[in-house]
C-alpha cells in the first residue's frame, strides 16, 4: 500500500554516472591540456551560466528580458571597483560582482514588474542603457573610456601562486587555470542549484504559473513572489558570471560591459538554439554556438549574418530547439524532474 | 530664451523620433508585432535612397517616392512569409526573429556599403532656417516635423475612413472573429507592414538628409522610438507623437542642464511615465 | 425524414482536437436548403467546437464538411465564409475599436454584397441599433450586442447561418426579440444551425435537433419524435 | 645570429577593427600586409590578422586567441583606444610584447590605468610599447593654426564621453588647462554621448559665449548632426577644428560644402617628407600605389599601418631570439627607427617621465578641408609651426 | 457560526452587470447549492468568492475575516479552494504532481509529507491510474475529476465546486456523489454550482438561485425547486 516518489529513469541514472566522469575530466583538464582549451572552456562555461540563468527567467519563469546585460556589467564594474578603489582580491570581489547585480535587481524588478510581455522586454532594455549610462559617469573608473585592472593586482591573486607552482606554469597561464576552475565552480554551481530549484517544490510552482497563472494562485502558489525569486536569483548568477568574465579581460569599458549583442543577444541565441525551458538546452546551444564562432569568426560580417540568418531559421522550425528536438523524438531528460509515483495501486499496473 | 529654444528644438526632436516610431506604432499596434529589426530597417532604407540618387541622379525627395512602393512590397513579403509565422502569445518568437534579421541586415549592408559613414546630398535646404522671433528654427527639423505630423494624420484617415481601416482594427482586435468576417489576417498584416515601410522610407529619407549613417546606426535609434510608441499607449498614433516630443524635449532639457544627462533624461522621462502609468499615456480600452 | 437531394451543409466523422486533447469523435450532422436545425447539450458536450470546425476556424480533413456538395473541411474560416458560410460566434466576440456601423459593415469586407441584408436592412430587422449605429460595439446592452453580432454575419447574406448561443446571458424578452427575427432571415434565404442550452426554445422553433454529449451526437430527430426524457438522457447520461 | 636568418618565420599578430562602425580605419590593412609580405624584410615574417569588429571584448578576444593558440612572437595593433587597449591590456597580462598606434597616447596610457583620476597610482608597462602623438601636439597644432586668424580667442568644445573625448577635456592633461595658459576661453558643456541627436545645449551656450572657434573629437555622426544644426541655428563660428571625425574624405564629402576650410590635425600624408625603411617608398610614392591598387583615396592611417610593420621588422632584426618576450621587449625600447611618419624612438622627448618609457612620439602638423570644384575635398597643410621639416602647401581661412 | 459572508457584492464587465448586490452568509459545515440559467453570473460569483476577480463594490467575510482584498493565492491559504468550470490543469505536469502544487503550497507543507494524502486522494477520485500522466492527455470527465481532487488537496475549510457532474453516466455520478458527501462529512463547507439536479439536491441543504447576477431565492432545495419561478426560470420548460 505504501507509496513512494521518484524523479530518476534508467537514462537520468547513466547520465549521473556519466556527469560524475565528465566532471572529473573538467576539473583535470589543467592538468593535461593547453592554454587554448582552457580559455575555450572558460568560453563556454560562462556563456552556459549566463544562458542557464537567463533561461532560469525566461524558460521557468516567463520573464523575457533583454536587459541581462545590466548585470553583467554591474557584476563586472563593481569587480574593477572594489580592486582598485578598496584593493580588495579580485577573487572574493566576484562575490561583491553578485551582491553589486543583487541590489540593481531590486529597483528594476520594482519598476520592470509593473510591465507586461514586450513592455517588460524593452524596459528592461532601457533600465541597462540607464545603468550603463550612470557607470559610464562614473569617473574613478574611468567614465566611458572604461579601465584596466592593476597588474599588481591580477598578478597576485589568491590561489595563483600555488597554481604556478603545482602545475609549473607562467602567471598568465595560471590565472586562465584560476579563472577556468572558478567558471567550473560557477557553472557546476548554477546548473546543480537550478536543478534543484526545480525539484523543489518552488519549482512545481514555477512550473505550475507557466501553465496556468490564475490555476496556480487558486492552489496557493504565490506567483508574485515566484517571479522576484526567479528575477533576483538570476540577476545574481549572472553578476557572478560578469565579475568572472570581465577579472579574466582585465579591462572593462561600459560600451563592452553593458553590450546588449554579446551579454543578452548571443545568450538568448544560445538558450533558443539549444531548447528553451530545459536544463540540457543552453548546454546544447552553448556548444553550437561555440563551434560556429571557432568556425566562422574569422569571415567577419558574414559570420553575424550567418548566426542572424539561424536564428530566425531555428525559431520557425524547432520552436523548442535542438534538444527539444531530440526529447520529442526520443523521450531523453538528462535531468528529470518529473516525480513519479510508484508503489501503492499503482505498483501492479505501471502505466 | 534659451529655454524656450531649448524647448522648441525638444519638440522637433521629437518630431524625428516620431517618425522613427510611427511605423514601429502602427505595426506593434495591429499585430503586438516588436519590430527589433526597425531600426536597420530604417537604414537600409537610407541606403535605398542613397542608391537610387547615385544612379539615377535625382534628388532625395524624389528618390524616396520611388523607394517607397519597393519597400512596400519588400514589408509585404517579410510579413506575409516571414513574421506572420511567429504571431502568437508568446513574444519571444518575434523577439528573436527581429533580432536575428537586425543582426543579418547590418552586416549585409556592411558587406554591401562598406562601414564609410554615408550622407544624401545635401543642398541649401539642409541648413536653411527661419527666424521665429528670437529662436532660429532649421527648415529641415520643420519639415521632419510637418512630416510625423502628416504621416500620423494620414494613418489615422486611413485606420478610420476606410474599409481597409476598419479591418485593420477588427483584425487588431481578434484576429479570429475577423476571419469569420471574410478577412485574411495574414494579408491584412502583410499590408501593414508594407504601410509601415512605407513609412520607415519617410524616416529614412529624414535620417539621410539630417546627419550621418553607416550600417550600423540603426539600434541606437530604435530605443528611443519604442519609448515614444510605449510612451504614448499601444495603438494610438497621436499618442507616438507625444511620446517622441517627451522624449525630445526631455532630451534637450536635460542637455541644457548638462549634456552628460542628455540621452539619460529621455530614459529618465520613459521611466516615469511609465511608473506612474505602465500602460502608457493613452491606452487602448480593451487591452 | 433523410431528404432525397444532397444536404446543404454536411459533416462527415468531424474530429477535433485542441492540443492533446480530443473535443469532437466523429460528429456527423447535416442541414438542408431552408431547414433550421438546432443543437443542444450541456456545457463542454463540444457545440461550440463544432460550430468552429464547420466555420473554419478549426481546421480539419477536406471531406468532414461539405457545403453545396463541395469538400470545405479543409479551408481557412475566411475562405469559407466568401462562399456563403457565416457564423454568430458564441460570447458575440464584437470589435471593441469599432461603432456598431463599422462592425456591421465589416461583414462585408472586400466584397460587394449582393442580396437582401444591407446596413437598412439590418436596421429594418433591428430598429434599436440605427439609434445606437454610431457607439462603439461594447457599449450596447448584452441583447443589442447579440443584434450587431447577428446583423454582421447576415450583411454577408450567407446562405448557411451558424448561431451560436444567441441567447446566452440575455433576459427572456431580449430573446423573444432576437427569435422573432428568425423567419426573417430564412425568408432571405438563409439556412439555419442554431446551437441553444434552452431546450424549450429549440424545441420551439427548429426543423431538426440533434443533441450532444461529449463530443458525439447520441439523439437526433424532429422535436415532435423526441419526448423529454430522451432528450434528458442524451442530455445528461441518465435519468434519475 | 639575428632570428631571421634562422629560417622559421616570425608571427606577428594584428588586431584592427576590420568591420563595425570603425571600419574606416581598416581599409588600407590588406593593401599595407600584402606590401610588407612581398618585401624583403617581410619574407621572414607571418602575420595573423584578426578582426576586433570595432567591439572592445572582442579585441581582447581574438589578442587571447593570437597569444594562445597562435602563439604569435609580437603583437601589432592600431586604431582608436577601443581596439588598442583592450589588446594592449591581454599583451601584458599575458608578458607578449605589443607596438600599437593611432590612439592619442593619453586615452592609451591613462586609459589603460585602473584609476585614471590618480596620477600617484599610474604605472608604466613592460611589454606595451606605443607610438603616436599626443593631446599637447593637438592642442599647440590647433591654437597655433587659430594664431593664424584674427579671433576674439573664445573657444567652444564638444567632448564626447569615450577614450579620446574624456582625454581631451581632461582637465588635468587635455585641452583645458593649456588653453588657459594660451590666453584662450573655453566653453565646455560636459562630456555628452556619442549618437546624440541634437547639439542645441552646446550650441546656445557657443553663441552664449560668442565663440570664434569650434574644436572637438566627436564621432563623424554626432560632428555632421552638429555641424547641421549650429547652420540652421545661425552659429557661424570663423574655425573648426575637429578631430577623429573629419579624418576621412568620405566623412567631409557627407558635410556637402559645409565641410569646406574644416581643420583638423594631420598625423600623415603624402607630402611628409618621410621614406618606408622597408620599401624605401616615398609617403608619396606609398600614398599612390594605394590608390592605384584600390582605386580609394589616401587616408591617415596608411602610414601608421605601414609603420608598425617597419617597427616589426626593425624591432626583430635586432634580437636574437624572436621567442624571448623579455629581450624583444628591450629591443623595441631601444628603437631608433627613421620610418614612413617620422622617427620612432622612445626616448621620452616631449613627454612627461611616466610614459617615457613606453610612447615615442610622431609628428603633428594642421591641416584645412578645401572643396575641389567637383565637391570632392583635398587636405592642405596649413600648419608647421611644431616640425618645420614638413611642408605647408597653404595657409588657414576662415570659414566663409 | 456562518463561515462566509457576502455583503453587497456586485461586478460589472464593462456595460454587463454580472453580480448585482449579492448578499448571503454560509454556515460552517453547510452543502449550499447553487442554481441559475448560463451566465447568470454564477461562475463570477465564484471568481469573487476566490479572488480570482476583484469585487467592484460590496464586502466578503472568511471566518469573520474581510477578505475582499485578498489575492486568491491568500484566499486559498486560508482555507477556500475552487474547481474550475472549464478544468485549468497544469497540463504539462503530471495528475500527481498537480496536485502535489496544490497540496504543497495550498498548506505549505513539503512534498514528502503530502505524499500520501494526495495519493489517497487520487485513490478516491479515480484517478491514481493516471497518476504519472501528463494532464495535458487526460479526457474530459478525468479533467474534471482532477479538478476536485487539486481542491481537494489543498485541504480547504470551504470548497466550491463549479459543474463538476455534468456529462457523467448515473454510476460515475453517484460515485461522485458519494465523494462529495464524504468530504462533506468531515466538516467542510461546500458550495456547488450544478445543472444536474438530483446530483445537487442529493447532496445540498440549502439552494441559492442566481438570475441576472441577483439571488432570487435561497433557502430549502424542495421549496425553491418547488417555487414556480425558478422552474420557469431555470429549466425555461414548463412544468
Ligand atoms: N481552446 C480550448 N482549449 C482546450 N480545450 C478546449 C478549448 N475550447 C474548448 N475546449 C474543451 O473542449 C470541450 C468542448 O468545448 P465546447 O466549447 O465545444 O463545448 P460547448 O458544448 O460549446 O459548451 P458550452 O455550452 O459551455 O458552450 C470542453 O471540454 C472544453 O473544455
Ligand atoms: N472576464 C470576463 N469578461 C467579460 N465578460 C465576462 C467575463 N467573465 C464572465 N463574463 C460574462 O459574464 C456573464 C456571466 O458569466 P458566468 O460565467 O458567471 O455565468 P454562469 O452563471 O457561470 O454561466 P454558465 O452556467 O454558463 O457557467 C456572461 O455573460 C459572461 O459572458
Ligand atoms: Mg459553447
Ligand atoms: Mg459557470
Amino acid at each position: 500500500m505504501a507509496y513512494s516518489v521518484t524523479t530518476q529513469t534508467p537514462a537520468s541514472r547513466i547520465a549521473a554516472i556519466a556527469g560524475v566522469i565528465l566532471i572529473s575530466l573538467l576539473i583535470a583538464l589543467p592538468f593535461f591540456a593547453g592554454r587554448g582549451t582552457i580559455q575555450d572552456m572558460f568560453f563556454i562555461l560562462t556563456m552556459l551560466v549566463l544562458a542557464q540563468f537567463w533561461n532560469l527567467l525566461a524558460g521557468y519563469g516567463g520573464l523575457v528580458s533583454i536587459g541581462q546585460q545590466a548585470f553583467v556589467g554591474t557584476g563586472a564594474y563593481a569587480l574593477f571597483g572594489v580592486v582598485i578603489l578598496w584593493g580588495v582580491d579580485p577573487v572574493p570581489a566576484i562575490f561583491c560582482a553578485g551582491i553589486a547585480a543583487l541590489v540593481i535587481a531590486v529597483p528594476t524588478a520594482f519598476f520592470a514588474f509593473r510591465l507586461n510581455g514586450a513592455y517588460f522586454a524593452i524596459g528592461t532594455w532601457v533600465i541597462a542603457e540607464v545603468v550603463r549610462l550612470l557607470v559610464a559617469q562614473w569617473k574613478m573608473l574611468g567614465g566611458g573610456t572604461g579601465t584596466s585592472l592593476p597588474r599588481d593586482a591580477t598578478r597576485d591573486m589568491w590561489f595563483i601562486e600555488s597554481i604556478e607552482s603545482t602545475l609549473g606554469l607562467r602567471s598568465a597561464a595560471a590565472r586562465d587555470v584560476l579563472a577556468y576552475w572558478l567558471a567550473l565552480v560557477l557553472a557546476l554551481a548554477t546548473i546543480g542549484g537550478i536543478y534543484w530549484l526545480l525539484r523543489t517544490r518552488r519549482g512545481l510552482a514555477l512550473a505550475a504559473v507557466r501553465d496556468n497563472t490564475e490555476a496556480a494562485k487558486s492552489v496557493g502558489v504565490d506567483a508574485g513572489r515566484m517571479k522576484w525569486i526567479v528575477f533576483l536569483t538570476s540577476a545574481f548568477g549572472t553578476g557572478l558570471a560578469g565579475g568572472l568574465i570581465y577579472m579574466q579581460k582585465a579591462r572593462i569599458s561600459p560600451d563592452a560591459a553593458f553590450s546588449v549583442t554579446d551579454w543578452t543577444a548571443y545568450v538568448i541565441f544560445i538558450v533558443v538554439i539549444g531548447g528553451i525551458g530545459t536544463i540540457e538546452g543552453p548546454i546544447i546551444g552553448v556548444l553550437v554556438f561555440f563551434a560556429l564562432q571557432t568556425l566562422l569568426a574569422d569571415f567577419g560580417s558574414w559570420y553575424l549574418m550567418t548566426l542572424g540568418v539561424l536564428a530566425v531559421v531555428v525559431m520557425l522550425v524547432a520552436p523548442r530547439g535542438l534538444w527539444g528536438l531530440l526529447s520529442e523524438q526520443t523521450g531523453l531528460h538528462l535531468f528529470p524532474i518529473r516525480r513519479r509515483l510508484t508503489g501503492g495501486k499503482l505498483a501492479s499496473s505501471e502505466e | 530664451m534659451i529655454w524656450v529654444d531649448t524647448v522648441i528644438q525638444g519638440i522637433l526632436l521629437g518630431g524625428l523620433y516620431a517618425l522613427f516610431a510611427s511605423g514601429l506604432s502602427l505595426v506593434f499596434g495591429i499585430m503586438r508585432l516588436v519590430n527589433l529589426a526597425h531600426g536597420d530597417l530604417i537604414v537600409m532604407g537610407a541606403y535605398l535612397i542613397l542608391v537610387l540618387v547615385t544612379i539615377l541622379g535625382l534628388s532625395p525627395f524624389l528618390a524616396a517616392l520611388i523607394a517607397m512602393p519597393v519597400m512596400f512590397c519588400l514589408g509585404w513579403v517579410l510579413q506575409k512569409f516571414l513574421l506572420n509565422r511567429t504571431l502568437g502569445d508568446d513574444i519571444l518568437p518575434p523577439l528573436l526573429v527581429t533580432f536575428g534579421l537586425s543582426i543579418a541586415l547590418q552586416n549585409a549592408l556592411l558587406e554591401t556599403f562598406s562601414a564609410d559613414s554615408q550622407r544624401l546630398p545635401t543642398s541649401a535646404l539642409t541648413t536653411a532656417s527661419v527666424q521665429a522671433g528670437p529662436v532660429s528654427l532649421g527648415v529641415m527639423p520643420l519639415l521632419t516635423f510637418g512630416s510625423a505630423i502628416l504621416v500620423i494624420v494620414a494613418l489615422n484617415q486611413l485606420f478610420y475612413r476606410t474599409e481597409l481601416g476598419r479591418a485593420f482594427r477588427a483584425t487588431s482586435d481578434d484576429p479570429t472573429t475577423a476571419s469569420l468576417m471574410g478577412i485574411k489576417p495574414a494579408n491584412i498584416f502583410a499590408t501593414a507592414t508594407g504601410i509601415a515601410f512605407v513609412i520607415v522610407t519617410i524616416a529614412a529619407l529624414y535620417l539621410g538628409l539630417r546627419a550621418n549613417f553607416d550600417p550600423n546606426i540603426g539600434p541606437a535609434r530604435l530605443i528611443y522610438a519604442f519609448q515614444a510608441v510605449i510612451i504614448g499607449g499601444l495603438g494610438s498614433l497621436w499618442g507616438t507623437l507625444l511620446g517622441g516630443v517627451i522624449i525630445g524635449v526631455a532630451q534637450t532639457l536635460g542637455a541644457a542642464i548638462n549634456p552628460e544627462w542628455q540621452i539619460l533624461a529621455g530614459h529618465f522621462a520613459f521611466l516615469l511615465v511609465l511608473l506612474v502609468r505602465p500602460r502608457g499615456l493613452f491606452p487602448r480600452a480593451n487591452d | 425524414m433523410a431528404p432525397l437531394q444532397t444536404p446543404l451543409l454536411k459533416t462527415n466523422g468531424l474530429v477535433a482536437y485542441y492540443g492533446d486533447f480530443q473535443a469532437l469523435f466523429g460528429v456527423d450532422i447535416e442541414l438542408d436548403v431552408d431547414e433550421t436545425v438546432a443543437i443542444i447539450g450541456a456545457n463542454g458536450a463540444g457545440k461550440t467546437t463544432l460550430m468552429r470546425s464547420i466555420a473554419g476556424i478549426l481546421r480539419n480533413a477536406a471531406t468532414s464538411v461539405s457545403f453545396d456538395g463541395r469538400p470545405i473541411g479543409a479551408q481557412p474560416a475566411d475562405e469559407i465564409m466568401t462562399q456563403g458560410v457565416a457564423m454568430v460566434p458564441e460570447g458575440r466576440r464584437l470589435f471593441p475599436s469599432l461603432s456598431v456601423e463599422e462592425n456591421l459593415l465589416i461583414g462585408t469586407y472586400g466584397r460587394k454584397s449582393r442580396g437582401y441584408w444591407t446596413l437598412d436592412t439590418v436596421y429594418d430587422l433591428f430598429p434599436i441599433l440605427r439609434e445606437r449605429r454610431n457607439n462603439p460595439g461594447t457599449a450596447l446592452s448584452g441583447g443589442q450586442q447579440q443584434m450587431v453580432a447577428i446583423g454582421r454575419a447576415l450583411m454577408s447574406n450567407p446562405r448557411v447561418l451558424l448561431c451560436d448561443e444567441i441567447s446566452l446571458g440575455l433576459a427572456p424578452v431580449v430573446i423573444k426579440d432576437i427569435y422573432k427575427a428568425v423567419p426573417a432571415i430564412k425568408a432571405a434565404g438563409a439556412s439555419l444551425i442554431v446551437v441553444e442550452q434552452d431546450i424549450a426554445q429549440a424545441m420551439a422553433f427548429a426543423d431538426r435537433v440533434y443533441c450532444m454529449m461529449e463530443g458525439r451526437v447520441t439523439l437526433s430527430g424532429t422535436p415532435d419524435t423526441l419526448s423529454r426524457n430522451d432528450i434528458h438522457d442524451a442530455y445528461f447520461g441518465a435519468s434519475q | 645570429a639575428p632570428s631571421i636568418a634562422q629560417g622559421a618565420k616570425i608571427r606577428l599578430g594584428y588586431v584592427s577593427p576590420q568591420s563595425g562602425p570603425l571600419a574606416a580605419f581598416s581599409d588600407a590593412d590588406q593593401f599595407i600586409i600584402d606590401g610588407f609580405l612581398k618585401s624583403e624584410a617581410g619574407a621572414n615574417f607571418e602575420v595573423i590578422v584578426k578582426d576586433s569588429q570595432s567591439n572592445p571584448n572582442r579585441a581582447a578576444e581574438v589578442a587571447k586567441e593570437l597569444i594562445v593558440d597562435d602563439e604569435i612572437d609580437m603583437m601589432l595593433v592600431a586604431s582608436t583606444p577601443e581596439t588598442t587597449n583592450p589588446v594592449a591590456t591581454t599583451c601584458e597580462a599575458e608578458e607578449i610584447p605589443v607596438i600599437s598606434t593611432v590612439a592619442p597616447w593619453q586615452p592609451y596610457f591613462i586609459g589603460q590605468q585602473g584609476n585614471p583620476g590618480d596620477p600617484d597610482s599610474w604605472r608604466p608597462f613592460d611589454y606595451s610599447f606605443h607610438f603616436f602623438w599626443g593631446l599637447e601636439d593637438v592642442i599647440s597644432t590647433f591654437t597655433s593654426m587659430w594664431n593664424q586668424l584674427d579671433t576674439n580667442k573664445s573657444v567652444g568644445a564638444i567632448f564626447p564621453n569615450d577614450g579620446d573625448g574624456n582625454a581631451w577635456g581632461d582637465p588635468n592633461v587635455g585641452f583645458p588647462p593649456v588653453l588657459a595658459g594660451k590666453g584662450y576661453s573655453l566653453t565646455d558643456t560636459g562630456r555628452y554621448q556619442n549618437l546624440t541627436d541634437d547639439f542645441s545645449a552646446q550650441i546656445n551656450a557657443f553663441k552664449a559665449a560668442n565663440c570664434d572657434i569650434v574644436t572637438g573629437v566627436p564621432i563623424p555622426p554626432d560632428f555632421t548632426t552638429f555641424w547641421t544644426q549650429a547652420k540652421q541655428q545661425g552659429f557661424n563660428p570663423k574655425v573648426a577644428s575637429i578631430g577623429k571625425a573629419i579624418l576621412f574624405p568620405q566623412a567631409v564629402e557627407a558635410l556637402g560644402d559645409q565641410g569646406h576650410n574644416l581643420s583638423s590635425e594631420v598625423w600623415w600624408s603624402p607630402t611628409h617628407p618621410f621614406t618606408s625603411s622597408i620599401t624605401k617608398q616615398s609617403a608619396g610614392e606609398l600614398a599612390s600605389r594605394y590608390s592605384s591598387a584600390t582605386g580609394n583615396q589616401w587616408t591617415q592611417p596608411i602610414g601608421f599601418v605601414h609603420a608598425l610593420f617597419e617597427m616589426a621588422a626593425d624591432v626583430m632584426g635586432r634580437v636574437d631570439d624572436s621567442r624571448n618576450p623579455d629581450e624583444v621587449a628591450a629591443a623595441i625600447a631601444a628603437t631608433q627607427l627613421n620610418s614612413i611618419v617620422g622617427r620612432i624612438a622612445f626616448d621620452g622627448i616631449g613627454l612627461p617621465p611616466f610614459v617615457a618609457a613606453n610612447v615615442a612620439k610622431t609628428p603633428l602638423v594642421g591641416g584645412q578641408w578645401r572643396m575641389r570644384e567637383d565637391g570632392s575635398y583635398d587636405l592642405v597643410i596649413v600648419d608647421n609651426s611644431d616640425h618645420p621639416d614638413i611642408p605647408t602647401n597653404g595657409t588657414m581661412e576662415e570659414i566663409s | 457560526m456562518s463561515i462566509l459572508s457576502l455583503k453587497s457584492v456586485s461586478k460589472s464587465f464593462g456595460a454587463l452587470t454580472v453580480t448585482d448586490d449579492a448578499s448571503f452568509d454560509v454556515l460552517q459545515g453547510q452543502a449550499l447549492g447553487i442554481i441559475g440559467p448560463n451566465g447568470a453570473g454564477k461562475s463570477t460569483l465564484f471568481n469573487l468568492i476566490t479572488g480570482n476577480v476583484r469585487a467592484d463594490g460590496g464586502s466578503i467575510h472568511f471566518e469573520g475575516r474581510d477578505v475582499t482584498r485578498a489575492s486568491a493565492m491568500e484566499r486559498c491559504l486560508i482555507g477556500i479552494g475552487r474547481s474550475f468550470q472549464i478544468p485549468q490543469p497544469f497540463e504539462k505536469l503530471t495528475v500527481y504532481e498537480n496536485l502535489l502544487v496544490a497540496a504543497t503550497h495550498g498548506r505549505n507543507l513539503s512534498e514528502a509529507i503530502v505524499r500520501d494524502d494526495c495519493a489517497d486522494i487520487l485513490e478516491r477520485t479515480e484517478l491514481i491510474r493516471r497518476a504519472n500522466v501528463p494532464a495535458g492527455r487526460l479526457s474530459l470527465l478525468e479533467r474534471k475529476r482532477l479538478e476536485l481532487a487539486r481542491a481537494m488537496a489543498t485541504q480547504p475549510k470551504l470548497l466550491l465546486l463549479d459543474e463538476i457532474a455534468g456529462g457523467l453516466t448515473e454510476g460515475e455520478c453517484q460515485a461522485l456523489i458519494r465523494t462529495i458527501k464524504d468530504i462533506h462529512a468531515r466538516g467542510v463547507t461546500i458550495i456547488w454550482i450544478e445543472h444536474v439536479l438530483h446530483a445537487l439536491t442529493s447532496v445540498v441543504e440549502r439552494l441559492l438561485v442566481l438570475d441576472f447576477g441577483k439571488v432570487i431565492g435561497l433557502g430549502d432545495p424542495e421549496e425553491i425547486m418547488a417555487s414556480r419561478e425558478v422552474q420557469e426560470i431555470y429549466l425555461g420548460i414548463e412544468v
